[in-house]
């Protein structure tokens, strides 16, 4: 049943690769494109991720930034045929695992980690033990809310730790906090994504349209290299209450596709290889459903339209459709 | 030597007395910041005071750089206006459940068990569900506030209305009054400055739901901030707005009391 | 002026008879005073007279009629406390009555209707000596002014019966003695019955056209709960010029013991 | 026609009645929930009973595959354990400090207006200072459960104990008691059922501090489970969470009304 | 047996004078009662000689000597209302006393010490006629019986005086009656002094063998706070054998009122 509308609402929260979105919100860029398709786009701030991605779930927003994990784990699980319509970077070197006083991973063994459970940290914890031949039952996972992990680092009990910028830039400021494994080893795998509801795009393409174009042109002045570029950075910063420098410090360890030609490239490789991972994880973690019974069990349709999984439960989708417009200039 | 309980400090002794926990506060923090600050002089944790002073300024006397609305002011307004809100719905049904449930058998009857097993709800566990139900924008934090402390409202108005001495009810009947006018007349105006001790004495939860919602959807007012802050540990900041909120809820508190001493004379004429 | 009939009236509360059989023929006009030991059902009765509990079994009547089984201005009432509002000024609280029944929505009077009401209340007042007091509230009163107030509330709905639950009980003798003359000046000018119960068998007499006593007649521990208090006195006096005969006030004061 | 303050329902109307609100509310969920399930099968906002009941079953009556516990059990001592120490530390805290501060002219003058402050200060704002001050483990959310509710229980027991009659105080006096025998056999006594009501009152807000800590860093608990399960919308093991707590609060309140009663015999007896 | 001598007693709260240049010589041994209208300062009185409240000027002094600034065992008290612990069963009130003497530190009595306070407590408690309820607390006693309990609480210290503030104002008549007895013989026995506040004239007379009223000389508004209430009558009568002569009686009941 097609369904158009004119109103749209998209969840955002404060990390560094959603950044731009608020800026674009802030200086007019939004409106712009809105009033081009006739449709009026609302960016709301969410200052708890998790909530956002939820508000998705139920269906009160038409779209919202999650990572490719949490879209399968949470719509796409929750029977809500999603789309990601834009890969707007990947985690290189933003989620770390932190020890205390130690310097290699292998030291994490029987120590007490705190990070936000089932979350990215989580899967980057898991797939470190893997790597070094442990698993989840050598550590004590403490669930702890992003919020507070700088606080919580700062307490004597706590001795290791996952989470991601701006905390994990925050916390290696401390003299015996050693980065012993980031995201730079996992490359691809965790990408920070807009994700929307397929129903939605496909019958409100102006919607799919003016997103993109929001996208790329504040991507283009993002990454102009002159003063507005610079200007742009630095409200960024501020608004993520940080600075110019240290936001540029958090981009260091992010993989930004600042151009629609670097996303559409990106989902030409090893997508399938990369989902697979993240399916496994959340599977083993009970978090694709009670009734799955592989990882296979959700399928996940890739932008060639070959499905990874269970063909008959396609619920999450990459398209490039709209990137190519925009590569196009058909915007 | 006369018994302690029977030793009145005079006024000058009183006062002397009373500001010695917060001097022995303050001096304690003096001393544990300039400890931590002189291991290492970036330490967030406990300020000393030219940085939190410098906090203070930066967030309630100049303009905010991006916004450039002083930050402090909004988010007051912004809680302010939430906090208010949801209050005055929750006073307002308070009123009316909370006076019919007191008084009418019937209406007893049929609610009282039901908003007593509400008001065992924690409402932060329920904190999800209303905001998948009312949505994140500003509703959802009224309604988290207004939820929150209705039940109490009601059930304490209630055990209020419960308490009017019958023989008050027995004769408003002999002198003719309908169930109606003995509500209007009768129990409302003798209830509503019960309605205030039951709304001051839920301040404190209310003041709880806003900080919680504020920090999961928001973006702006005094618990958004502190949440906001939080994440860089910025003490400097936390520490002032905390004060900040103390000193409002007290404010609000003593408006309330004002309030209902001028407005319901009768309660404190005579004795 | 109205005739009470009680016939033989029963009240059980669960297991535990607190009346039986009481039966009584009131003249209209009468002054009845009720005496008994505390705990004897006095109050019971008088809320019964109300309509504020039915008997358990029986019926009282009105002029032969069976009377509503709820609370209605045609019987007035004053208990020991609590019988003024005390969010309401002295005028307010006499007013109370005149706007109940001409403002069945508001409950309010404005305009003309409430100047006309307001005189009317504060005659009442002057009558019961409380024309100097009519702005404060009942906390500002003394408890003797309170009861004067309850008073002129409940007569200016000009009840056909007063029911009155030991209003002076808590009032210092002298004052006692100021509201018994208001109280009486008024039961002659209206014209109503008095029922009014009290501890105090001086004050029984003094009022009275009829002092009647409450009491049990088994009181055997294990009889307690079975068997209720009946009348066991009903005398006729004329408490202003003949004083009861002395062995009688004896046996009395051991009834109200 | 009687008034309507009149008419009293009788004992199987009553009952009646008092199931009308929750069957409406399980109608409402019911009909929410077919319509949101015919739209999408794997909705997870309002799942049906079926699904509620595989939810209560493995987390209540089967072992966790991974730990080998049953997760519902773990979860309830955990929490209660946690909850029962910072109520039995607010509460001997607060008998202390709230009878001396009711009790002795010298100690009021010196604590009350400290006590006044902290109550008014809103704990989650500072949960980090917490934090940082007692760790990350069981004590800090032990300690914010306490420090949460004792000015509380400390300003509702000076009260009480204010309240006690001059006349008992004088009498004792007469009798050769000094201030510490008054406390001991006078106030003290007197004051525990008192220090019961203030435990009962305060309870509600001790849930709440105790869901807010788990909330934050745990790795079990009531509180724990609800927000890591909030992560991706299960509600189905959401609700019947909420509705065990909502269980427990009210048996914790029932068993402390009962001890009450139990335990402090003088107080109901007679009328 | 103690001499009382009250020395030009002034109170004064505020700016409110409450009472004013009271002069008194008690005799060993006297029950004194004090009577006077509400409001007059009896009670202020009592609390002065309780040691509760200090004058603002003057001095009291027991056997020449001034009392002590705070309540102590040589001066009982038994109020209109809690008097009596009611967390205390009657026989664990009346034992309060002699725990609170032998035990600075626990306030609790065992083993033989228990018994033999026990003993004297029972005692006393058979004195006012409470044998058979030494183990009801007293929400489960009637009005009369929670007063017998207090004035047995406070007559285990052997107090030099009893001070009595209205003790039997709540009372039923014959229960007071009751009371009174008691109260006599205990006095007689113990050779106390006795001061007792009453609104009663009639129990003044009957109880007392010096009738003493406070009021106010100076009575007009504008005079009420500057100047306080004093000594109007002091009658030394023998209530048990000659009544007063009845014009003094009606001066009294106005001047009580
Ligand atoms: N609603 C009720 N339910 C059960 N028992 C009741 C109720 N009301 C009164 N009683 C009992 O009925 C008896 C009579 O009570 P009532 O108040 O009529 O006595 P009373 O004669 O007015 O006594 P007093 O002189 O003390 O006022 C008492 O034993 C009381 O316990
Ligand atoms: N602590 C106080 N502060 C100020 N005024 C007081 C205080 N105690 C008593 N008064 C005033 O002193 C006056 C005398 O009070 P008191 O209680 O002694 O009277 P009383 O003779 O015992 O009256 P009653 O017969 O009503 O008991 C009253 O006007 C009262 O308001
Ligand atoms: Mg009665
Ligand atoms: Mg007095």
């Amino acid at each position: 049943h097609a369904e158009a509308k004119k109103d749209f609402k998209v969840g955002w929260s404060i990390y560094v690769g959603w950044m731009p979105w608020g800026y674009a919100m802030d200086h007019g860029i939004v409106k712009k494109w809105a009033d081009k398709y006739d449709i009026n786009i609302e960016l709301v701030q969410f200052n708890d991720y998790i909530e956002g991605i939820n508000q998705f779930t139920a269906g009160a927003y038409d779209g919202v930034m999650a990572t490719n994990m949490d879209a399968l784990a949470i719509p796409s699980a929750g029977g809500v045929d999603s789309t990601i319509l834009v890969i707007g970077d990947y985690s290189d070197g933003n989620d770390a695992i932190i020890l205390k006083g130690k310097d290699k991973l292998e030291d994490i063994k029987g120590q007490k980690v705190n990070l936000v459970e089932l979350s990215v940290s989580h899967y980057v914890l898991a797939r470190a033990l893997e790597n070094i031949g442990m698993s989840e039952k050598d550590v004590t996972v403490v669930n702890t809310s992003d919020a507070d992990m700088i606080a919580a680092y700062a307490t004597p009990d706590v001795t290791a730790m996952v989470t991601w910028n701006p905390m994990v830039a925050e916390i290696l400021k401390e003299k015996d906090a050693y980065n012993v494994y980031d995201s730079k080893k996992l490359p691809g795998e965790i990408q920070d994504s807009l994700v929307v509801n397929t129903q939605t795009m496909k019958d409100n393409p102006a919607f799919a349209k003016a997103m993109t174009g929001i996208w790329y042109e504040t991507m283009a002045l993002m990454s102009g290299g002159d003063a507005a570029a610079e200007a742009a950075k630095a409200a960024m910063g501020e608004a993520s209450g940080t600075d110019l420098a240290g936001y540029e410090e958090q981009l260091a360890a992010t993989k930004m596709f600042y151009t629609p030609e670097g996303y559409i490239g990106f989902t030409e490789g090893n997508l399938a290889e990369l989902t697979q991972f993240v399916s496994k994880f959340l599977f083993d973690h009970g978090l694709l459903g009670q009734d799955a019974t592989s990882p296979d069990y959700i399928g996940i349709e890739l932008a060639d339209g070959t499905v990874v999984g269970n063909a008959d439960n396609v619920l999450l989708r990459y398209t490039t459709e709209y990137a190519k417009m925009a590569a196009e200039g058909k915007l | 030597m006369r018994r302690l309980i029977n030793r009145q400090p005079d006024v000058v002794v009183r006062f002397g007395l009373m500001l010695i926990p917060f001097i022995a506060v303050v001096i304690a923090y003096m001393i544990a910041s300039e400890a931590r600050l002189s291991a290492n002089p970036n330490d967030k944790l406990l300020p000393g005071w030219s940085t939190i002073a410098a906090a203070i300024e930066r967030m309630a006397f100049l303009p905010d750089q991006r916004t450039g609305s002083y930050l402090l002011l909004q988010d007051t307004i912004s809680s302010l206006t939430r906090l208010g809100i949801g209050v005055a719905v929750a006073t307002l049904i308070g009123g009316i459940f909370g006076v019919l449930q007191g008084l009418i058998p019937y209406f007893r009857a049929t609610f009282s068990a039901f908003t007593g097993v509400l008001s065992m709800i924690p409402p932060l566990a329920v904190l999800p569900i209303l905001f998948i139900v009312f949505g994140l924008g500003e509703l959802a934090k009224v309604v988290l506030v207004a939820v929150g402390i209705a039940p109490f409202i009601i059930r304490d108005l209630a055990l209020r209305t419960e308490e009017i001495p019958h023989e008050e009810i027995i004769k408003a009947q002999t002198l003719g009054a309908s169930t109606w006018q003995i509500i209007l007349r009768i129990v409302v105006p003798q209830m509503l400055p019960r309605l205030i001790d039951g709304v001051r004495l839920s301040l404190g939860a209310a003041w709880l739901f806003l900080i919680a919602a504020e920090a999961i959807a928001s973006d702006s007012g005094l618990g958004y901030r502190i949440f906001l802050m939080r994440r860089y540990l910025a003490m400097d900041v936390i520490l002032p707005y905390v004060a900040w909120i103390t000193l409002l809820a007290f404010t609000l508190d003593f408006a309330l009391r004002l309030f209902q001493r001028i407005a319901f004379r009768w309660m404190y004429r005579g004795n | 002026m109205t005739r009470v009939t009680v016939e033989n009236v029963w009240k059980v509360y669960g297991d535990q008879t607190v009346l039986e059989s009481v039966h009584l023929e009131i003249e209209p006009g009468s002054f009845i005073a009720l005496v008994g030991p505390s705990g004897c059902g006095k109050s019971t009765f008088l809320r019964m007279m109300l309509g504020d509990e039915a008997p358990s079994r029986g019926r009282i009547l009105l002029d032969g009629v069976e009377l509503d089984a709820e609370p209605s201005p045609d019987r007035g009432v004053v208990f020991q406390k609590y019988s003024v509002f005390p969010h309401l000024t002295a005028l307010q609280n006499v007013m109370l009555g005149l706007e109940f029944a001409a403002s069945p929505v508001m409950a309010r009077l404005f305009g003309k209707a409430k100047r006309k009401a307001k005189t009317e209340a504060l005659d009442m007042l002057n009558c019961v000596g409380l024309g100097h007091a009519v702005r404060k509230y009942p906390s500002e009163l003394s408890g003797g002014m309170q009861q004067r107030l309850a008073i002129a509330q409940a007569l200016i709905k000009k009840p056909k019966i007063l029911l009155l639950d030991e209003p002076f009980g808590a009032l210092d003798p002298g004052i006692r003695a100021e509201v018994h003359e208001i109280l009486l000046r008024l039961w002659r000018e209206e014209g109503m019955t008095v029922f009014m119960v009290t501890h105090d068998l001086s004050e029984a007499f003094k009022l009275g056209t009829r002092v009647i006593a409450f009491d049990r007649v088994r009181t055997r521990p294990e009889e307690m709960k079975a068997y209720g208090a009946t009348v066991t006195f009903d005398l006729k006096v004329d408490g202003k010029s003949v004083p009861p005969r002395p062995e009688l006030r004896e046996q009395l004061a051991a009834a109200a013991q």
